[in-house]
């Protein structure tokens, strides 16, 4: 075991996939020089190296910025022998690219009748939270949950992100992977070995008996110090985090919800059409009869991102706002009273 | 460039007179309503389809757009699975999943057809990158109009292309309308001078219609891109002499009454059938190719026929290798 | 009153907009030929003549095949005093300008603290249903409902794509309006007066208290189909159209479901993180205390759409499936049964 | 081109010390953590801003990218809002709302900077359509740079501006580097020649730390564009003194060493200078002048710092004009 950041882990995935595969390379802007901090060597570029020492610029393609191009590339090299990681960086800059991911990336397979495979990873990283203003702080991941034919990850620890990544790269379909970069600091210690996260199974962060909360990237944190405070109160919480969104593992939501009977869905992008209201639906039609209260999304407003840090604050959920949505399916009002009977 | 064999050009006539008999029978089809929504035939542009893919190798990859069902016959592709796939049955190419506007096969390079027009493009730069990084000599060529080479994603693959020296050629027909639209009115500039701004070389092949002249543009293009040199733009200046697509009626005279009759004196079909005979075929030679031609479009037509409707559950297919995430 | 098509109707507001306001402009592929039929003349070309002829190529703009610039530049222009129309024909080739809509149209009036109006319209055709295959065939509107900024109208009748067109035009933000193919062709007696149908009102197409259906789009008359032969089983169907997605009429949605107590939601699009599944998590949230029964949607599944007759025509919703659901939500399995107690 | 009279260079020189000075102050800000994210500083560009934006009129607009806080100040906006902007302050010219990154007066026709590289080219274009269509004498200039040229939509918008014919400039900022990447290496051909393939006039300004050679050539392509004769694409050859953004360390020296110290001796402020002194103010003068610029800097500063933070609720202002609908 090494302990290890969000960051670090992610770097430590490209690394062991390049070595064990001739046919992954990495494509983006100002991959060679490291400048997002995944291109480096194990640990730092000092001790072990980069990238393009390690695999030379055959492999590590530092690009023009071309999205479109980058994406369309990177496709047709997937469909032809290699097995691109592409780094887009910020995931606001997905949009430049979109008819690419849309109708090549997603479609080509089916369309073609199987005759494609598509052995690619999209990765960027979701910049809310710094004072990046509207045009670096996307957090586009429902829109592509919409698009058959395209997997996407979500991971909020660093063995998660390491394990997951690997598994999308070594995958002979696309995936988008979102990174939430306020975790990218986050440490823990990752196992040095080479291990696979499979996707369409949750993690259940936390056992709880009285409400579940699904959370999705970064909001997984803000869930667990929730669920901390509010044991405090009594309430036992369920914390679940899917990891992946396509596939989702709906079994393992819907087992919680059946045994809590309430539900939270807790995350950073914007409400409408989001995927807590994915999941909140597939519970309202799965296991409606377990439901004991109405289900609870805390999201982003549906608004963009402004800069001014006295403004952006208050955008995305935290854990004040779980606290009180779980209080609310509860019934509880008074922080001090025990799981109060409304809705039982 | 060495002189080709006889067998060689004869070869090319019989691409392009499949073409032409295979697109002219889909054309009756769709308007009997035997191969669901349109097509949008290749006729008049034989010789710019079958010069280009016959300068290809069998390894070497293409893309497509939505005009694009000459094209896997220019490159060789049975006939029978590509008719199959025009009307949806299980037989078909894509097993009946693509249709006329996204066929593809893989066993000769076709990546497929893009519906979305440009699009395409950067995946043939991909696939020159693929070759490029395994060291494999296979070279890539998309294929476009003149209304896609307004699509700012051909840029961006001609500059990135450049850049990595990719083996890759961008091979635009011209054939001066993008659907109701006159090229002079959209384009401004010269397409194929296009590509010294970006480093690489342009060509433009003012007789499209000439089957041999294509050739020679694109082998050279070819045999560049094999010897590592990178890519090249190719223009080709040719005509469609149907609308542009089956069963469209557009209301306007977009077109001047008297271009089509023009471009039709230029017939590639006619043109080459003349060259072929001047060079020592006899015009029973040539009608006997012709007549075959046909009956290999009729067989085409009787292996669809006699393929069933692929089964419903088909549909749920494909999406992922991993069939559990099927729905 | 005249009898006219919906595609009609479209043209008819385009001409009203065009006569009222010399500001407002045609911009797009093949409009200047009348290719897609809602730049002619009232009621064909040859009757009035078409818009060049009324209009001229100044205000009738013949793009080239270049999405994003002409998203841009319709962008630009509103930003400088026009009020385009973008006429983008296919909903599959909103992805080549995503970059535009969602990072210029939607955001800069908000980035740029409210400098900027953006008034323009985003018109495109879904051709689901028409064996165009995969690259024709998209439903995307979900996503822009993830886009805070923009606005979404998915009209269902001739008068109402009349009016809420008009509308969209005379609004000083940007609209993105999705026109399903399949409704071209329907008529209904249309005012010839300007009339303007206002965004975020849904409209109840037949009341009923059963039952809520939600319907979307082409999915509308699918539900008016089925809530007619449930009729003749004695379950009483309320249908719903939102006619706008963004804003939503979440009042009336949630109105009628504390009356019925039941929902079924349909729409074309693709089923997860679909406007369905945010009409459920909303009715979820909002009005859980009423809800008798599961909130069923019927969508399209999660898969792209094939070419071939024989499989496309499974992938949408039809009256079959709607009502399905309906005895599924009700609680009825044998069609001669009278309202069953499930639920209840 | 006329004489330019000498009021008009030193206000030339002016609004350089401007761009200069704030700049300097808003680097210094940031890593004081007075400027929240950070900012990309126009330092060593600021003859291309100023002789590009003192060659528009008054009503003209102009876009930029996500190094553009100079470019207003080019313009002549008042520098205390966009240093409110920059700190995200009440009294900001966006509210507090846009940040270094989304900077916009539309007071001086600035429409906005796009911190998506690339994106706000066609939103100039765009502006130009407006003139044409409602027949207005105003031309719009897209600031854009070397990385940003590699973005499809730049050839996009150059093709629809010629076939319109549209009162627009795309004004690339070859400062040599995107980020970490140096031109050359993602660059195929030369960016200016890309114009001809377009069919429009691309310049060279090989010595952009030369206010005079800049505003010379936007000169004309604005005269041209205001003649109805179209576009032009302008490239201007130039340095930037600063990281890519201020607080950014990045590990691998993708500058060559000496490479800053060179152009650090063209100087484009003090190349005016010793201009302006040619041509008969006293250094004296200068200093005085540079004295009052910084003093304005400071002014700027002050009003920023007096300026309440936004209230939370302008976070839900501003996304509709019919606030009904905002959240
Ligand atoms: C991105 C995109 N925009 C628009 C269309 C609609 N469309 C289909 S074919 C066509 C014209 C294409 O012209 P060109 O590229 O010259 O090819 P041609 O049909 O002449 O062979 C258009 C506009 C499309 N399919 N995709
Ligand atoms: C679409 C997009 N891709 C990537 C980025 C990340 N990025 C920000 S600035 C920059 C370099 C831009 O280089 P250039 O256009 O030359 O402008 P310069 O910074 O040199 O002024 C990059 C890659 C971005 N903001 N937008
Ligand atoms: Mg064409
Ligand atoms: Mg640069």
């Amino acid at each position: 075991m090494t302990v290890m950041s969000f960051l670090g882990a992610i770097g430590a995935a490209q690394k062991e996939a390049m070595d064990a595969d001739e046919r992954v390379i990495i494509i983006g802007e100002d991959v060679e020089a490291n400048v997002y901090g995944t291109t480096g060597g194990g640990k730092t570029r000092q001790e072990t190296g980069d990238f393009v020492q390690m695999y030379g610029r055959n492999r590590i393609r530092n690009t023009p910025i071309s999205e479109e191009g980058i994406v369309g590339a990177a496709a047709g090299a997937a469909m032809t022998g290699l097995r691109p990681i592409v780094d887009l960086s910020y995931s606001s800059f997905l949009y430049m690219a979109m008819d690419q991911l849309v109708n090549q990336v997603a479609k080509n397979r089916y369309m073609f009748g199987g005759q494609a495979s598509m052995p690619v990873v999209f990765r960027s990283a979701m910049f809310y939270g710094l004072n990046t203003g509207a045009h670096h702080s996307d957090r586009p991941y429902p829109m592509f949950m919409n698009v058959p034919g395209l997997k996407v990850m979500v991971p909020s620890t660093p063995s998660d992100a390491k394990g997951l990544l690997r598994s999308a790269i070594d995958m002979d379909d696309p995936v988008l992977t979102f990174e939430a970069c306020l975790l990218w600091g986050l440490k823990e210690e990752v196992s040095d070995e080479e291990f696979w996260v499979p996707f369409g199974v949750a993690r259940t962060h936390r056992e709880g008996s009285d409400v579940t909360i699904v959370a999705i990237s970064s909001s997984v944190q803000e869930a667990l110090a929730a669920a901390d405070a509010l044991a405090e109160e009594g309430v036992s919480v369920e914390v679940i985090d899917p990891r992946t969104l396509v596939p989702l593992d709906r079994d393992a939501i819907l087992r919680s919800v059946a045994k809590t009977g309430r539900l939270v869905v807790v995350e950073p992008a914007h409400r409408t059409c989001g995927a807590a209201g994915e999941i909140s639906a597939l519970v309202a039609e799965e296991v409606f009869d377990s439901l004991k209260a109405p289900i609870v999304r805390v999201t982003a407003p549906d608004m963009q991102i402004p800069f001014s840090p006295s403004l952006e604050k208050q955008m995305y959920p935290n854990k004040e706002d779980i606290v009180n949505a779980v209080r609310r399916v509860t019934g509880i009002t008074n922080p001090t009273s025990t799981l109060a009977a409304a809705g039982n | 460039m060495e002189a080709l064999s006889d067998e060689f050009k004869l070869e090319m006539q019989r691409r392009m007179l499949r073409i032409r008999a295979f697109d002219e029978r889909a054309s009756k089809m769709v308007k009997r309503g035997h191969i669901p929504g349109t097509v949008h035939t290749s006729i008049g542009q034989e010789a710019q389809v079958v010069g280009a893919t016959m300068a290809l190798g069998d390894n070497d990859y293409m893309t497509g757009n939505h005009r694009s069902h000459g094209h896997p016959i220019g490159k060789g592709s049975p006939l029978g699975p590509l008719m199959a796939e025009l009307q949806g049955k299980a037989a078909g190419v894509c097993k009946g999943k693509g249709g006329s506007l996204h066929l593809a096969d893989f066993n000769v390079g076709s990546l497929g057809e893009s519906g979305i027009v440009g699009s395409s493009i950067p995946i043939a730069m991909g696939a020159a990158l693929s070759s490029s990084v395994l060291g494999r000599d296979t070279v890539a060529l998309a294929f476009f109009g003149d209304g896609a080479a307004n699509q700012g994603v051909l840029y961006e693959s001609m500059n990135m292309s450049g850049v990595w020296n990719l083996p890759v050629i961008f091979l635009c027909e011209n054939n001066q309308y993008a659907l109701s639209t006159p090229a002079h009115t959209v384009t401004s500039g010269v397409i194929s001078e296009r590509a010294a701004g970006f480093g690489i070389p342009g060509v433009r092949v003012e007789d499209g219609q000439d089957v041999l002249a294509v050739y020679e543009a694109v082998s050279t293009a070819v045999a560049r891109a094999r010897r590592g040199e990178g890519p090249t733009l190719i223009e080709v200046v040719t005509y469609r002499y149907n609308e542009h697509s089956e069963g469209l009626r557009l209301g306007t005279d977009y077109r001047p009454a008297d271009e089509r009759e023009a471009w039709l004196q230029k017939d590639p079909l006619v043109l080459f059938r003349e060259h072929l005979i001047a060079n020592g075929h006899t015009a029973e030679e040539m009608d006997a190719l012709e007549a075959s031609i046909v009956a290999e479009v009729d067989e085409a037509v009787a292996f669809s026929e006699a393929s069933p409707w692929p089964d419903a559950s088909v549909a749920f297919d494909d999406l992922y290798t991993d069939s559990e995430y099927a729905a």
